[in-house]
Formats: C-alpha cells, structure tokens, sequence
C-alpha cells in the first residue's frame, strides 16, 4: 500500500485507466506536456503519448463537445476544467447535450464523459478560484455529480468515473489536495502521509458511485458533509461535547438516501455543512429530503452551515469559510433545541 | 429619443410589400472556378471562400473541374432521392396541419444540400445534420415509415416520444441525433473525428449548421479544434439566407460570405451553389477526400434559400415578400438537376412524372404503415414506464420510485 | 382598465418603459422587426426604433455580454432569450460577470439588465422548449429571479425589474401566455379575459420584486407554488375538501420568507409544487427554509409535487407535467400524516 | 496503444532545454507595410491582418507611414509609463515572494501593448482590460498606491477585498473590472460600444485579451457583434507567444496570425509588432479614429512576447527553455523607445537613469503609503460587515440575518 496525496491517486487513477482501456483519454487545458496547473496529469502524456493525453485550446465549451464527439465515437474521455468556476462556458453542452443524449436517443448514442474539476475555496482563490457549484449540476438530470474528500476515495471514485457509461462531474476539493484541512488555516498543514485515508492501493479498485460513507459514528446528531467539510466535521465532533454521526455524502447523485435516513433516523437531529452559497444549494435538497423522509424522527429543525450567499471573497476568506465555529455553534443549536 | 444612434442595422432588401432583391448574392459563372489539389495550402485557395463553385450552368449543362461526372444511374438515384425529401416534406406539413403531428420543419428548397453531399461521403462516415437535413435520412436509405413514427412519437418511435418531431437519429446509419439547442452537433462533430485521427481510423465526420447558427459559441469552437488539431471533418455552413425571422445579416453576412470566416483560422473553406446538386456532391467529394488524406478539415458554405417556413410555428409573410422564392437566383435544385438530365438525354418529363407518382405511393403507403404503429392519440402506444428509462443506463432508486408513483395515479 | 393576456402585458411593460426612459433597450432574437417569437416585442421596433428594439445574432452568450456592456454604459438594457431552454449559452456571462460586476467593483460599476425568458412545458415543446431552470439562477448570488402567474404580475413585474438596479432574471410561464391553465389539456382553453388578474390597467405602476402573494386563505395547508402551477394549484383548491391555502411565491430571489413561514405557521402543513425537475430544484430551497423556520409547527412532512427527474419528454407530457391529480394526491396524503 | 494516431498535435519550436527558436515568427520591415485610409474597406487591406505594422528599424530610427511622429515630451511620457509599468512589476514580485501579497501577475515585456494604447486613445474612451494590462492604468494617471492597496486587499482597497490581486478598476479613469474569468470582457466592450454608437457619443471602447482565450467564445461573440452592429470598438489580441504551459499553436496561431481572424468577419485587422510603442501609438489611433468616424470595429494583434512567469504560481522553465526570452527577435520594447529617443537626441544614458531611480523612488514611497492603510495581517482592515454589501444595490433580508449570525461569531 502506497501514500498519496489526493492529487498523486488522481494521476493514479489516470494512469491506471489509460493503461488498461486503450480508449481513455484526458484532455484539458495544460494538462498534456505540463502535467497540469495542479500537477495531477503530470508525466501522463510522457508515458501515453501524445493522443492520448491532449493539451487543449482555452475553451471549455470546445473541450466538453469534443469529448461528447469522442464518446460518441467510443473513445472514454476525461476532460479536466482547469477550475470548476470556469466550467460555466463548457454548462451548455453539458446539460443540453451530455446529460439528455442517451435520453432523446432512447439509449442508441451516450457518450460516458468524466469531467474533472477543482472545486472549493480555502486557497485564497477569490471568486473566480473557490467556487462549489455542485449544487447546480446535482439538479441536472442525467449527470452523476461526486466529491471525494480523501486520496483513497478520489482514487476509487475517479475510476468508478471513468469506467462509468453516464456522465459523470467530478468535483475535487482543491484545498485538500496536499493534506486534510480541518478548516483553521493558522495551524501547521498537514499531509495526507499522515492520514489513513491516504492509504491508497498502487492497483486497481474501485469506490461506487452512489454509496455515501459513515466515517464517524455517534448517537447525537448526524452530520451531512463531503469534500473539505468531511475534514472540518471530524475536527469539530473530535472537539465537541456533542456524539455527532458524520456522514460522507460523496455522491450528490445519485444519491444514497437510505444512508443517510438511517443516521437521522438514529440521531434524531442534522446539521448538513458545505462551502457552497446557502440558498438553493446542495444543503436544500439534502433537507429537504431528510426533512421528508425522516419527518418523525427530528427533534430539531434540519440545520444548515454553508458559505454565505455573496460571492467568494479575498480578503474576508476565514469569515466566508464554513470553519470549526460556525458548525459548532450549529451543534449546540440543534442539541438545545 | 432625439438621439442621433450611429449603431449599424443591417436590413434585409425587401420586406413584406417590397419587389424581392437579390442583387447582394454574389454568383460566379458555372465551370468558372478553379478545382486545387486536394493537399494545396490554404493561402493558396483563399478565393475559393469568397467565390461560389457551380457546376449547372443556366442551359442545363455541366460544366468545370468540379463537375462530379455522376453516371446517369447515380443522378437517377440523386433525384429520386431530392423528390422523397419534398414529397415527405408536403405530406408531413399536411398532417401537422391536420393536427396528427405536433409540429414540423421542412427543408424545402435546399434538398440538395443533403442529398449531395450524403452521397459523396463512405456510409462509415458519421453525420452530424441540422433539423433542415432529413433528406441525409433518406440518401442513405432510411426507410420513411421510421421517420414517421418518430414525428408521430408513436410506438416505434426511435426517440421513444422523448423528442420532438424532426429531431431525428439513425445509429446504424451513422447520422446523430439533433438537438434542440442550435449548433451544439458542430464541435461534436469535431471531436467525433479527433477520435477517428487519434484511431487512425479512416472514417471521417460531416456537420452540418445554418448561417444564423454561426453567431453560437459551437461554430467557434468548432473551427477553433478543427484547425488546431486537424480534424478530419467536413464543417458545412447551410445560408438559406433567414434564420426565422433575421436575414443572413444579422449573422454577419452582410460583408463577407461565410464561408470568409475559414481561412482566418487556417481551414480551407469553399462557397458554393447550394441548389446545385452536382457542385454539393464534387466540393464534398473534395473535401472527404482532403480529410481522408491527413490534409485536415474544410469548411463549405452552401448558398440557398429556406423557401417554406421555418418551422409550422413560423408565418414568413411577415417578414419577408410572400413570393422571393420565385426570384432566388439560384432557381429550385430538384428542377435544376431534372433539366439537366433531359438535356442530358438520360431523363424525360414522362419519367419525372412517373418517378413523382411513384415518391407519392411510397410516402402514402408509409404513411399508412406509419399509423399502424400509433400516434399521439390512437394506439398502439409507447409504453409509459419507459418515460424513465434512459436517463441512465441503469435506472437508480430515486426514479423507479417515481415510476411507481407515476404508475400509481395512471391506475387512479 | 384593460383586459390583456400575458403577452399584451409584457408588451404594454416595455412600450411603457421605452416611453419614460430614453435609456431602456430592447435586444434578442426576432424581438425587432418581427416582434418576436411569441410577440411579446410586436410594434415596439415601429414605434421606438431600431437602434431601441434591436435584433441580435443568434448568440445567447453575446447577448448576454453586450448587455452588460449596455449596462455599465448606463443604458437600462432588457434582453429576450428566445427559450429558457437556451439560456445555457449565455449562463457564464449572467454567473462570472453580471451577477458579480457589482460586488467585484465595490459598487462602482453595474449593469441592471433584465433577462426575459420564456419557460416550462405544457406546449408539446419537448425538451428544449418546456424547462424550468429557476433553481439554477436562483443559487447564483447576485441575481434577482421572478416568475408571474398572471397578466397583472407580469406588468407590474417586469416593469419591477427594468427599473431595478440589480440584474433580475424574469421568467415568463409561457403555458399561460394566453390564458391561466389548470393542468387539463383537454378542457378548452380559457383567455386571460375571465380572469380577474386579466385586468391590466394601460399606465404605470409596478409589482414589487420580493413579495409573495397570497392568492387563497385556508387553512388546513400551504401550497407554495408560483407560475403556471399557481393555477394548478387554485383549480385543485376548488375541488378538494382540504382547504388549502395558496400563496404564489412569485420571487424565487429575494424570497419573501415571512409570508410563507405565517401561512405555514398557521396550516402546519406544506406542498410545494413546481413544474422543475425535483432533485436539486428550488422546491428543495422552499422546504429547507420552511422546515428550518417553522419546525414546531410542522404537523407533517413538506411534500414536494414536481416533474420527474428526466428530461421533459415530448409524448408523455400530460404523464410528466404536474397537475391536479398528483397535486391532490399530495393534500390528502400530508392531511392524513 | 500501437495505434497509428492521426491527430495533429502543435508543437512549440523549443522545449526547456531546447535552442530557442522564433522562426515562425514572420516579421516585417520596418516602415513597410503600407496605411491606408481610416474609411478603407475591409477587403482592400486584407494583408494588414498578415504583414506586421512596425515603426522602430534596428537601427531605432522610426520610418514609414506609420511613424506617429510623436514629440519628444510625449516619448517621455510613455518612457516614463514603461518604466513605471516594469518597476512596479518587480516591486509587487519581490512582495508576493515575501508573503505581503497573495498572487501577481506581470507585464513584463509587454508593456508597450498597454502603454502605447491608452496614449492614443482619449480619456472619454473605456477601456477592458485583461489582467496583463495594468499599464493602461498607469498611462491613465493612476496613483501606484491605489494599486498596490487593491493587491494589499487593504482598507483602501478600491475592490474592498473581494478579489484576487492584479483585479483593479477604475470607474472614474474610465477603465472596466478584471474578471477572472478569461475573455468575458471582449463582447462586453463591444456592447459598451454599442451603447456609445445608440447614444450617439463620440467616445469607443477597447479591450484587450490574450492570445490564448481567443479560443473562447467571447472572442467570437465579440467579433460578430462587432461586425454586425459595426460598433465603434477596437479589439486588441495581446499574442505574447504562451498561454500559460501551451505555446500560441494551441489557439489556432500555427497556420494564420490571430488577426486573420478578422477579415472573415468583415472586420479590419492589423498584425503589429507589440513591442514598438510607436508602432501600437499608431495602429490603435488609427483604428481609434476610423471607430470614432463611423467606419467600425478594428482588431489588432500585438506581438510580443510574456517575458515573466504566467503567475506567481508559475514556473516555466518547466515548459519552455529558461532563456527564451533574450532570444525573441522583437526586443524589449523599453530598450527599444530609450535607444530610438538616444539615437534622435532627445534622450541619454544618464537621463534615463535618472528616470529609473526616480520611478523606483516613487513606488518605494507609493508601498510604504499604501502599507499605511494596511494589509492582509496588519490593520487598518477592511470592515468585516464590507462581506455582504454590493451583492445587490440595497442588502436584502437574508444576507442582514447571515451578516448578524457571521458578527456573532467574530465576538465570541
Ligand atoms: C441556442 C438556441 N438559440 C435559439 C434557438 C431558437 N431558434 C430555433 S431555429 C432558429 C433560427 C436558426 O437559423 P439558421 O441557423 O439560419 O437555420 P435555419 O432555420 O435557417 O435552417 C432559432 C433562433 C435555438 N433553437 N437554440
Ligand atoms: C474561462 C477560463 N478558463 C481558464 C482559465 C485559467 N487561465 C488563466 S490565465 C490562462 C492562460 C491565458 O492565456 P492568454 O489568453 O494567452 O493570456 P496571457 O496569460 O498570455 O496574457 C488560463 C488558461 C481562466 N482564467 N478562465
Ligand atoms: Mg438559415
Ligand atoms: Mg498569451
């Protein structure tokens, strides 16, 4: 068993993918000679060649068709987007085109596309480097939506991805690319070496798509979280008073409902945590659904900690970012309500 | 309000009331134009964007190095098909009408543009059409009652009833499926055959979009990868000269063609008289073949008109004189290519007559098929369980419960 | 007063604002000459110009960005994007730019565009002329986003939001352009003429963006809804026997949270009804915020009636949409929980 | 794997290691290329998009119909301006290094894109820059403490810490937002043109973005929007050889220059040599004035070359050979205007030593005004309520209640 860093199992995955599948294919921009601006496609084009690991216009719209085009043609692609909030130029042919064509062809064309993009603030990024927009995607239908928050997980679930035949948006945590963040940026980083989960098999395996993951168990309250938030959880339950459930959703859809309404139904209480703007994000449909499937089981309204709904901020990082505190705080409220 | 605006709006040269002008469409002599090697460079062929390639000249004739020389028994083949594409068009415009089917678009006046190039294209080739290329349908031998079922969304619908009528698809027949959103098959289309180069396989791709689509993001992109990578794709812009309601202007056809905007980004790019069969054949044959050879991608600019509506939602009168089809300069492309085989001596007007009637049969007699596989409100019908099939290849948890629930009030 | 249908009042809310202020403009796809598709434009290129109604190249995405150019130039642009369905172009302009040009800028530059887009089903539209992506827009901070159930509204909204400072996206039922629609598609067709809210007056006045409107007491639920379900929701009102309280949401951004926590306060039951797909849509939003605000009061699950999570198919429209007998189902199901 | 791929893939002449080598580069005589009227037609000046427009010979003395003619106390000014743009470069380099800052990004080697421009252009015109641009700022008169308090996200920041460094506006000085989000500004100032043109004024728009996001969409939204509505606008493609890790190849620049781009559209197009401030003085007045006399848009390529790192988080010897810089066959463009000025007389080697100690003086003194009001760990700071203000014009309900609950949690 080797030791990765999240980035290092991504380019595992990736590698072991174009190894076995002849038709797998990255595409992206800087990711072929350059290896990536995050490093994670590094040495990929060196081995695999030139075909096969592909530099790419700036053109997100151009890169998703191409690869749409690809998969069609029975290539697997894997088109990386630089940072998830420039995957916007690129949303057209995702939802009008990837995500409905196995539908209006009634299965006779699909093409099974991997999108890979960074997410997530925590990085002093600003707006235009820290967004979460999964929330967006998850409402979709037709695309499968993940966020890993461990090396092992992004290993697995990224090949789970690629071997996929529906479309899947794959969304990485950029600030946990080097290490867990608990979310207080003024204590020491820490790597990943340091990690069980970055644990990670050399081979091949895989994560399912679909399954969420209890990593912490307790009777008082479950918490709803993935990507960095999985990390802030563990630190804020191994600090609190309060017996939390934490709960992986790592797949936004489909979704593992019953995972997570077996929790509730046990703890009675939720808080649900991600980084992305409160309001129609994520969090809702997870209330939502919790609300309606676990009705008699709460004692506490559903409670909901994300980033506030103003764009993502320079100067104000820690005050925007959903820290330790704030879920806390969160805790206490559902507990006394 | 008293603003003096200096803002530039393009305007179309007749409107409704007015005398059809189509002065601004620039024509060159039939043979006229040279035919370059299909590996010349394109610097060296850059007027090729800017003049038009036309093989039938106004007696009938054709003429030049790009005359295709079809056989007599491929031009009979060309016709019939141009005739099933009009025909099918008037029989499905009746039925929308007679309220069978929900909605139709038809291609009539530019049948050529399908039907030339589908023709000159390997039947590995994968087709990337607009909603106005059903006649690739029919040219590589698709059979009507198909397409019928799916603008009936009836029980043999291909689309199971999940798309409107017209938006076609055919695996087997290598022709995609249309979408909804304009343009978006034209980078597809490019990827498609980046796969292909990056397979080494021989098989090219063929795209095909209308001049108001050109202002999309896709046809940038489009060309962008295409030049960059040097797809082995057929990129085809079809200007019949409206995009609804917008003359080819308000794409920015006023200054230069269409076909202008290849050479900037280094793709060899051809105008050409859409209405003439025999010039849509040869510049597509060309183009393949400069594909198939590694020598990269081409972009034609068919030159016609959109003579019917846009759509059955559309009243062109409106907009445009009721009658500037009549003066369309470059005449009507099936009376084009039936002239020019009668004065071939391969046709007569008694064979024409014949082959009509026959089209007739065939489109009444698939009709009839057509229906015994239902519509939209006599049955056989599709099932309503598969209204959530396919969203993914495997069905998850959350819709078969609303499958359930759905199947639920049905039973109510 | 006058009796108008939808598209008259839109029409008579941009003929008003052209008239009062020199800086309104009007651009998109065949709103010029043409009046536009649905002609909701007809007569304003005649009376105004054509440098004030202006025909655009098909290119959601350049519309979009020349109206922010507009915009900072202090023009007060209105832009039409034919169909919802293809506003996906144009989305990383509204996200990346017009929504944040105010809050990058610290206010020293804005662009108050209104973008008009028809929306939903109920047309035989298939699924590239019948989507409902409010809840998309509705998580992207910045933005304003409304949708009117009748004549009245649509005046007294749009007019609303030309004036509006900020960026609003106004979504326009397009099933209910000419008359309110029950769900049944095989009842005749009703005009806006017999209906209350058909009343129009010619002048000016204005529907406040941000305010819900409670369009029938009860008091034994509340249906949150807004568009063409409002009318849904009225006519199934009508029939039941649970007396249900009807409040037409209106403003998805900013919502108007008090209004809907009152009523739901005083029913202690919710049904949400939108025509969007359900997972991710802005019914999660509504139930998250009302469970979260009126816990204590909740005497059974909110229930969501939604479309399916598919793509809007084109056959089984009248199985897909939302209509009365699910929405119905749904009164008697929280009434018996 | 043993395919035999097909695909074209660009490669850049010289890989980290490699010679450099910058013979695809094709450069004009000085003085050579032709300047037509300012209400020329598009197709008569086609090879302008070809040629390279260039003023300064390697002697330095300026020839041909290009020369601006510019006075000695205007070749100042811009000398001053370019010095100013490189040593305030260097300056908030070493600070991003010593952790004062979060992130830059430089011009360096390109500063007489921006320079030469904004010295052409009136103070009424608006400008939309990229974020490699900062010297219309400074051509403009801006005070280097405003921008450097914007990098410090400092209590004087003019963004109040809501973006990344390098992000500057300057709504009174007539220049637009950066976003990070490439190319967005392009059709945008065409719209601000557009605007202009509706109003009747007489000020334009012009905007500038890399060679590398020409490939997005909002470079061909900008061109057809332009070109329809003949906005008065000048779109200015900044080709400084990389984008990033990929070389200009990847855009589509193998075959065709980016202003080759233009023609196709209708547009008049000019290939320049970026690093002549003369030559960019003259080209942007020129297309200013055919802009301002309602003869339309112009798209300009300026070729140069990014002597620096992408960013601060760049490294580039890991794509490109380390020295390829001192071999770019177009000079420094600073070298360059402080040679041509000796060699007229106007200026010395003692002077412009002068100038230099006097500029870094004054960005000394601008960092230790602008530390004043603080930075990102030493207050002043900006106010934690400053969070939730400008999301809309007035703060709706929710964001007062998530501004409440976010104070709470500061006193704790
Ligand atoms: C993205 C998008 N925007 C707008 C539309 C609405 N629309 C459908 S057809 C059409 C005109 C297309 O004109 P053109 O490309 O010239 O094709 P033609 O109809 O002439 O064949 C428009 C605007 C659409 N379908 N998709
Ligand atoms: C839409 C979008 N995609 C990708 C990026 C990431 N990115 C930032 S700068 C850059 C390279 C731009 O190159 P070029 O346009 O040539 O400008 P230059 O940096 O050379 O000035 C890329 C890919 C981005 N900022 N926005
Ligand atoms: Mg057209
Ligand atoms: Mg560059």
């Amino acid at each position: 068993m080797a030791r990765m860093n999240m980035i290092q199992a991504l380019n595992s995955a990736m590698d072991l993918m174009l190894g076995r599948d002849p038709d797998v294919v990255i595409i992206g921009e800087d990711v072929g000679y350059f290896g990536g601006v995050f490093r994670c496609t590094e040495g990929l084009q060196r081995k695999y060649g030139e075909h096969r690991v592909i530099d790419a216009p700036i053109a997100e719209g151009g890169i998703i068709a191409s690869t749409i085009g690809m998969g069609v043609h029975g290539l697997r692609p894997v088109a990386e987007i630089q940072f998830a909030d420039y995957i916007y130029p690129g949303i057209d042919q995702i939802i009008s085109e990837l995500a409905r064509l196995r539908y209006r062809t009634a299965g006779d064309f699909f093409a099974p596309v991997t999108i890979r993009a960074p997410c997530g603030g925590g990085i002093r990024g600003g707006q235009t480097h820290s967004q979460s927009p999964e929330g967006i995607f998850s409402h979709v239908c037709g695309l499968k939506v993940v966020m890993p928050s461990t090396p092992y997980d992004a290993k697995g679930l990224l090949i789970s991805a690629i071997e996929d035949d529906d479309p899947v948006v794959f969304f990485e945590p950029k600030r946990i690319y080097n290490g867990p963040f608990d979310g207080d940026p003024d204590k020491p980083a820490t790597a990943w070496s340091s990690h069980p989960k970055g644990e990670v098999p050399d081979g091949y395996y895989s994560v399912p798509i679909g399954r969420a993951e209890v990593v912490r168990e307790g009777e008082d309250v479950t918490i709803l979280c993935y990507g960095t938030m999985v990390h802030v959880a563990e630190a804020t339950a191994a600090r609190s008073e309060v017996d939390a459930e934490i709960i992986d959703v790592r797949s936004m859809v489909p979704l593992d409902v019953g995972t997570l309404t077996k929790s509730v139904e046990k703890t009675g209480r939720c808080v649900i945590i991600h980084e992305a703007t409160r309001f129609s994000g994520f969090g809702a449909e997870l209330a939502a659904t919790v609300q309606e499937e676990c009705f008699y089981y709460l004692e506490a309204p559903i409670t909901r900690v994300c980033g506030w709904d103003t764009p993502y901020p320079h100067a104000f990082e820690w005050e925007y970012f959903p820290g330790q505190k704030r879920l806390a705080a969160a805790l206490d409220q559902v507990m006394s309500a | 309000m008293a603003r003096k605006s200096r803002l530039h709006i393009p305007h179309p040269p007749a409107r409704p009331g007015d005398r059809p002008d189509f002065g601004y469409v620039e024509i060159s002599e039939a043979g006229e134009v040279d035919r370059p090697e299909v590996n010349s460079r394109v610097k060296h062929m850059e007027s090729l964007a800017h003049d038009m390639v036309r093989v039938l000249d106004d007696q009938h004739a054709a003429l030049g190095p790009w005359n295709p020389h079809l056989d007599t028994h491929e031009l009979q083949i060309a016709l019939r098909y141009l005739v099933l594409s009009r025909v099918f068009d008037e029989r499905m415009l009746r039925m929308q009408r007679q309220g069978n089917i929900s909605f139709y678009m038809q291609s009539t006046g530019e049948e050529a543009v399908s039907i030339g190039a589908a023709m000159a294209l390997q039947p590995s080739d994968m087709l990337f059409p607009s909603y106005r290329n059903s006649g690739l349908h029919f040219a590589r031998g698709r059979n009507p009652v198909d397409l019928m079922c799916q603008c009936l969304s009836n029980s043999k619908d291909m689309c199971k009833g999940r798309q409107m009528p017209i938006m076609y698809h055919w695996a087997r027949g290598k022709i995609f499926s249309i979408s909804g959103n304009l343009g978006t098959q034209f980078p597809q289309a490019v990827g498609w055959a980046m796969a292909s180069a990056i397979k080494g396989e021989d098989a090219i791709a063929a795209a095909w979009l209308g001049e108001g689509s050109t202002a999309e993001a896709d046809f940038h992109h489009a060309l962008t990868f295409a030049a960059v990578y040097q797809a082995p794709v057929i990129l085809n812009i079809v200007n019949n000269q409206w995009a609804i309601s917008t003359f080819q202007g308000f794409a920015g056809g006023e200054r230069r063609s269409f076909a202008a905007r290849g050479p900037g980004y280094g793709i060899a790019s051809i105008r050409l008289d859409g209405n003439d069969l025999l010039a849509v054949h040869a510049v597509t044959r060309w183009a393949a073949e400069r594909a198939r050879t590694g020598n990269g991608p081409t972009l034609i600019e068919h030159v016609t008109y959109r003579a019917a509506a846009h759509s059955t939602s559309d009243d062109p009168s409106r907009y445009r004189p009721k009658d500037e089809w009549r003066s369309w300069p470059l005449g009507d492309p099936i009376e084009r290519l039936k002239r020019h085989m009668i004065v071939q001596g391969d046709w007569t007007e008694a064979r024409h007559d014949k082959l009509v009637a026959d089209v007739r049969e065939l489109v009444d007699e698939s009709w009839k098929e057509a229906l015994t596989h239902g519509s939209m409100t006599e049955g056989p019908f599709l099932d309503k369980y598969e209204l959530f099939e396919d969203v993914f290849k495997d069905i998850p948890t959350h819709l078969i419960s609303q499958r359930e629930q759905m199947l639920g009030f049905e039973e109510d």
